[in-house]
């Protein structure tokens, strides 16, 4: 018996889910739905318990990794790929939020999937996502946490078309998967390109070799093969995280059922690419370029992303973008090397973006299905509960002290304002702080407040059950105080949960170049002007939208063109349609198909099948169906053979050789 | 001449003779006697190699079980002497010649390959039931078990193939 | 001449037994007719032949006379061939199958040579492989015999006697291997021996003790394989009118008729030498005295036989009883006077007088049981008896590999 | 002492004549014995080679066999006396439809 049992077997932590989803997968068809919760709850729940112990002993063990080779998967040459888990801060973090959230959208999706079809079929898909999730974190070199990476693509492909009835619900999981691909085949020549250049992939190996100074930094505009390696991984995480220009599925990923949108879509997948930048940090911090770029896209994002949210009307589309753009921060924190204030937004927004949607999805329960907010209105009576817990979410997001997202969005604001150079990706970032606020208040007051535009005979709002409410408030609790960690930085305390990463990213913190004083009162300078701008924001939709809704429709008149062009999300997908898809088509058409398909392959198949027949037609007259005859055939067969022994020369000693 | 080559020159002729009169005979049951008459005869030749155990399980499977299945089967159907019909072109001189060929390629590439082995010492009798029943249990306990599935497997088919099937 | 006999004298030798053999044999057959005749007739509380010499001795004689000298018809449309073929083939399988038999343990001294009793070499090594081949082929007589004479009865009696034999002769094979595990041997002899192992525990050392299993087996299948009553379908009087031999008449059927009996007596020898310790006294070898057990039990039959003689009704009988009586009284005597003639006689006096109770009990069962059904037959074979017998042999050999391991030895 | 090849030969006789019989006869179970015989011609030459040799091989071979032999004894007249149920005749010149 190890003296640390869950770390020595980390390997159930992942495998717990994956019993249940394979439980639930091959028998839940037949099985009631309180025995298929008991599976998934149960699975996830004890992995969740698992994981919480690990953690201790790690801990415990006060090493700064741990890491195991449970068994070799491949190898090839030098090459070695192993079923290798490793654990440090930073992958304490993402299990934690991977398996506390995980568990707490699965209680939520038990009370909202109640009265879906393909209940089982369901879960199993939420195991499984699971299970990759955990791998993916848990990895400890590249190829492995690959496969994670592509599970969790396959599982929220499989979970996008959940309602695989709906046309739209398979073309947007279909979308989401070919979208990613574009991303993992970046991802997969990086990790080639390392591969070659280090001769390993794992994280430790990997990160030594890196690190050693026979590599020296690339500066701005070389490209060597940390920034091309870089950048490819980072495409590879454009793709997962849903960053320009490979955001476009994200939003129509929202066909999915929302703790779908939620776990996968908000909290845990779509920062799976953060995770990797921050996880390859020592790679991305050798290369300037890959930094600028990783910080470009990120704000780049941010703001596109926010604009297009101002104007959508479909609630889980607003969170979508909104979701976006939050990554956009994170990336931006990533690309100005404050990676732990990357980490501090991302686990911060796995807090209050699953609470929205969740929150979102008790909207939607409530209403009965309808997604639209022109439909709603003054439901802030009829759902208490969900209005708090909404509430809160959004102060969080919104980035109002003392909530969690205050603290991370500042982090964030403040590291990109002291690097060289980044008041551009500042005054952005701040900007986009304003507009999410603002539409994040926006979707408040059209849900929860004027009057109710939808008819009330039809429509019976109903409080959700507690099922669904108790992870809401759970969720609640730490979008509140989930940002505290980082709370005394702002009076010139230190920053714990900075620190706490600190054996991770180490020096490669954003460069402190002011002094502790200056920093300290900058800090809170830039903290006062963010919490400003989102009061701006809640201003502005408030008039906007409660005191003066007329007034919104005519701002959209005044402002047609810019309007329509948000409405329609900057034509991004008709241009992708346009400039990929459309020329795509016409290639598989004309040259694959008419040509290749049907001329050669085609032609050949049958020009086979044709001779064949022709032969039949010859060698069917020895089939006279007469055992006899057959009967003589074979004497021929074996008259041959012997023939043959017999006329070899020498041979036939061999024959009987064996007797020997 | 010895008494062995006497006994043996006996027994193979039995055994030739015994194969000729299978083909002649016209009706299956006298087929099926010279049959066993050419079994019994190689059981004669086995004892005489120093085979008993062969040479007893020849006559006890063989010619206790399954010839007696034949004559059996020949008694159940009551099988008549066979018909003439030449319907297969085959089957006629060009086949009879194959056959001849055939024959003595055979024989000829095993004298061939063969010359020279000379018989070497006699392996005891009982040295050779009990070195049989070594090997079978030793060397070829697989193909031994192996076998008894192959049984198995016969006595359901041939139960289910020929069962009525019931109306 | 003498050289000639010197030289093939084992040949000479063999071919004097093979004749005494056949000699014995037949007389045996004879009068176990009388015998069943006779057994039978006092179970069913009637006299039996008792017209034709006195008690009917004679019987065999004119039965014999009887089967010689019938008109012997060859029905029409039969297979000629096959249908002579059938009653010779039976008659010299159940006869062929009576020469593995050893009779005695220690060879006749003769001419300076050993003179084994019986016919085969005492180290025929596969002496019960070799006896159950002759049974397997002995199906042949009963299946052609019914198959040639162009009958329906006779063809059902054939069948079913093909299939019965066939069916039991997987017990009758698997009930004895329980024995030969046991001695570790195909040789008849050697199994007597292995039974002998420990002298002193007498009849306890016999085989029957630890395989009882395998003898119950073995007789019931022994005696469906003769076609016996309770096993007597093939011959079925009441539905198929005496079956595969209806058409026989004469010496043709009394060929079958021999064979029968010889078959029975084939079966009493195996059942006494695998279970019954062959020519092994049951008493303990240090019991001398009961080497005098022969002229005990021969000389008051034969005073009883004189006594009984002198007050027949018939004169023939008062002249050839007394005969007899003296013949038998004289042998008695003769064992008493000469201890070597005594020594030698031990072993064929204990086999034949248990090969007598088998016989007896034949006829008992022929008197007293009723005929199976069909179908009862077959499942009982194959249902019943066969997986006993198998039992027996596992049981029996996880017994000997036990002894292996622990047992020492 | 007979010579080994005198055993080769008589088994190489006996199996032509199987294979002629195979060849040659019409009657479905005749076909099946001459099988049969080629089997046996079979098992001679196995078993004067394990005597040539000194070896046992040969005649555990022919136990094998055998025993495939029975088998193939079973389930072949099983499917004999289908046909005759089925066809009404044992002539396999009139079994020629290929199926039952």
């Amino acid at each position: 018996m190890a003296t640390r049992p869950m770390l020595e077997y980390l390997w159930i932590v992942p495998l717990l889910p994956l019993l249940g989803s394979a439980i639930n997968g091959l028998f839940g068809a037949k099985w009631p739905n309180k025995t298929v919760n008991w599976v998934a709850l149960g699975s996830t729940g004890l992995s969740l318990a698992c994981a919480l112990e690990a953690v201790r002993e790690f801990f415990e063990s006060g090493q700064v990794l741990f890491r195991k080779e449970f068994f070799t998967w491949i190898t090839a040459g030098n090459f070695r790929a192993g079923f290798d888990l490793q654990m440090d801060q930073l992958t304490v973090v993402m299990v934690l939020v991977v398996t506390g959230v995980g568990w707490l959208i699965h209680i939520y999706a038990t009370g909202y999937m109640a009265h879906e079809g393909g209940y089982y079929r369901f879960f199993s898909y939420l195991n499984l996502f699971m299970f990759f999730m955990l791998i993916l974190v848990l990895a400890a070199n590249y190829v492995l946490l690959f496969v994670g990476w592509e599970g969790v693509g396959l599982a929220s492909y499989l979970l996008i078309g959940f309602y695989f009835l709906r046309k739209s619900a398979s073309d947007a999981g279909k979308k989401a998967f070919i979208v990613n691909r574009i991303g993992d085949f970046g991802f997969m020549l990086g990790m080639f390109l390392l591969f070659r250049t280090f001769h390993t992939l794992d994280f430790t190996a990997l990160f030594q070799a890196a690190s050693n100074p026979g590599w020296g930094p690339e500066g701005w505009g070389q490209f060597g093969t940390f920034t091309v390696a870089c950048l490819l991984l980072f495409m590879g995480a454009c793709g997962k995280s849903a960053q320009l220009p490979l955001y476009v599925w994200l939003p129509d990923a929202m066909e999915g059922p929302t703790p779908v949108s939620a776990l996968i879509h908000a909290a845990t997948m779509v920062t799976a690419g953060v995770y990797v930048v921050a996880r390859s940090h020592v790679l991305f911090v050798h290369s300037e370029t890959a930094l600028v770029v990783v910080a470009i896209v990120g704000c780049a994002t941010a703001f596109f992303a926010a604009t297009i949210g101002l104007v959508q009307t479909d609630i889980k589309k607003v969170l979508a973008y909104s979701t976006v753009s939050q990554l956009g921060y994170m990336f931006l924190a990533c690309g100005v090397g404050a990676f732990s204030a990357g980490i501090f937004h991302l686990m911060t927004h796995a807090f209050f973006k699953a609470l929205l949607f969740l929150a979102a999805g008790s909207v939607i329960h409530a209403m009965g299905g309808e997604q639209d907010m022109r439909h709603m209105g003054g439901l802030s009576k009829k759902i208490k509960y969900t209005y708090a817990t909404m509430l809160i979410s959004t102060l969080a997001i919104a980035g109002l002290p003392p909530l969690a997202g205050f603290f991370s969005k500042d982090a964030i604001l403040l590291s990109a304002f002291q690097i060289p150079g980044g008041h551009p990706l500042y005054v952005l970032g701040l900007l986009t702080a304003l507009l999410t606020s603002f539409y994040m208040f926006r979707l408040i007051f059209l849900t929860f407040h004027g009057k109710p535009r939808y008819d009330e005979h039809k429509v019976h709002v109903h409080e959700s059950p507690w099922s669904m409410l108790g992870p809401l408030v759970a969720l609640a609790v730490l979008s509140v105080i989930g940002g505290w960690v980082a709370a005394p930085a702002l009076w010139g305390g230190p920053d714990y949960f900075a620190s706490f990463l600190t054996p991770v990213f180490g020096s490669h913190e954003g460069a402190e170049v002011l002094s502790e004083a200056a920093a300290h009162s900058l800090e809170l300078t830039l903290a006062v002007v963010a919490v400003v701008a989102a009061l701006i924001g809640l201003g502005v939709a408030y008039w906007l939208y409660l005191k003066r809704p007329e007034k919104a429709d005519g701002l959209a008149k005044s402002l047609k063109g810019v309007h329509t062009i948000l409405l329609n999300k900057y034509y991004v997908d008709e241009l992708y349609a346009a400039t990929i898809v459309k020329p795509l088509l016409w290639i598989s058409t004309n040259v694959l198909w008419k040509t290749a398909d049907v001329v050669a392959i085609d032609g050949a198949v049958n020009g086979i099948a044709h001779g064949a027949m022709g032969i039949g037609d010859r060698v069917r007259r020895t089939q006279s169906g007469n055992t006899r005859s057959y009967a003589v055939w074979v004497v021929i067969g074996a008259l041959v053979v012997i023939a043959v022994i017999f006329l070899w020369p020498g041979a036939g000693k061999p024959v009987l050789g064996w007797v020997r | 001449m010895t008494a062995s080559l006497v006994v043996f020159f006996a027994l193979a002729g039995l055994a030739v003779i015994g194969a000729v009169s299978l083909i002649l005979q016209k009706h299956p049951i006298h087929s099926a006697l010279s049959l066993i008459v050419v079994m019994v005869a190689l059981a004669g030749l086995y004892l005489l190699l120093g085979a008993e155990f062969v040479a007893a399980v020849q006559i006890i499977v063989y010619g206790g079980a399954i010839m007696v299945l034949f004559v059996f089967v020949i008694m159940l159907l009551n099988a008549g002497v066979e018909e003439h019909t030449n319907i297969s072109k085959l089957a006629g001189p060009p086949g009879l010649l194959l056959v001849v060929a055939l024959a003595g390629f055979i024989t000829a590439t095993i004298v061939r390959t063969t010359s020279g082995v000379q018989g070497s010492s006699q392996t005891g009798a009982m040295a050779s039931t009990s070195g049989i029943s070594n090997m079978l249990f030793r060397d070829f306990v697989y193909p031994f078990e192996l076998t008894s599935f192959l049984i198995l497997v016969a006595v359901m088919g041939a139960t289910v193939l020929a069962q009525r099937e019931k109306h | 001449m003498s050289a000639i006999l010197s030289a093939n004298a084992e040949l000479i030798i063999t071919i004097v037994k093979i004749v005494l053999l056949l000699f014995i044999v037949l007389t045996v057959n004879a009068y176990l007719t009388w015998f069943e005749r006779k057994l039978v007739a006092h179970i069913q509380s009637r006299w039996g032949p008792h017209r034709v010499g006195p008690h009917g001795l004679l019987q065999p004689l004119a039965d014999g006379l009887k089967f010689l000298f019938k008109e012997d018809p060859t029905p029409a449309g039969v297979d000629k061939f096959v249908y002579f073929l059938a009653p010779l083939l039976a008659l010299a399988l159940a006869l062929t199958s009576i020469a593995i038999i050893p009779f005695g343990p220690d060879p006749l001294r003769l001419f300076g040579r050993d003179i084994y009793l019986g016919i085969a070499p005492p180290d025929l090594n596969i002496g019960i492989l070799a006896l159950f081949a002759i049974t397997a082929l002995g199906v042949y007589g009963v299946a052609l015999a019914g198959w040639s004479s162009n009958n329906k009865y006779s063809l059902l009696g054939g069948l079913r006697s093909s299939a019965q034999m066939i069916s039991y002769e997987l017990a009758l094979t698997m009930s004895v291997v329980g024995v030969l595990l046991m001695a570790g041997s195909f040789n008849l002899t050697k199994i007597i021996e292995a039974q002998a192992r420990h002298p002193e525990w007498g009849i306890f050392g016999w085989n029957i003790w630890p395989q009882i299993l395998g003898f119950i087996c073995f007789f019931i299948a022994a005696i469906a394989e003769t076609n016996r009553v309770p096993f007597d379908l093939p011959e079925a009087e009441s539905e198929l009118v005496a079956g595969f031999h209806t058409e026989y008449a004469s010496f043709k059927f009394a060929m079958f008729f021999i064979a029968e009996y010889t078959s029975m007596i084939t079966i009493s020898c195996l059942c006494s030498i695998m279970f019954f310790g062959g020519w092994l006294s049951p008493f303990p070898a240090s019991w001398t005295w009961t080497h005098y057990l022969p002229s005990l039990i021969l000389l008051p039959f034969g005073l009883w036989v004189i006594w009984d003689g002198i007050r027949y009704e018939t004169v023939f009988g008062r002249v050839i009883l007394p005969v007899v009586g003296t013949g038998i009284t004289a042998l008695g005597a003769a064992f008493v006077l000469y201890p070597g003639v005594n020594e030698f006689i031990q072993g064929p006096f204990w086999l034949l007088s248990k090969i007598f109770v088998f016989l007896f009990i034949y006829v008992w069962m022929r008197g007293t049981l009723p005929r199976f059904r069909y179908d009862q037959l077959m499942a009982f074979g194959w249902k019943l008896l066969l997986p006993i017998s198998i039992v027996n042999v596992m049981v029996t050999s996880f017994v000997i590999l036990a002894k292996m391991q622990w047992g020492g030895k | 002492m007979v010579p080994t090849n005198y055993y080769i030969i008589l088994s190489g006789i006996l199996f032509g004549i199987g294979v002629f019989a195979f060849v040659f006869k019409r009657n479905i179970i005749t076909i099946f014995m001459s099988i049969e015989l080629m089997l046996n011609a079979v098992n001679l030459a196995f078993v004067a080679f394990s005597q040539a040799w000194g070896k046992l091989d040969g005649q555990v071979f022919v136990l094998f066999v055998i025993v495939v032999a029975a088998a193939e004894a079973a389930v072949g007249l099983g499917i004999i006396i289908l046909i005759a149920r089925n066809r009404q005749t044992l002539n396999v010149e009139r079994v020629d439809l290929m199926k039952l």
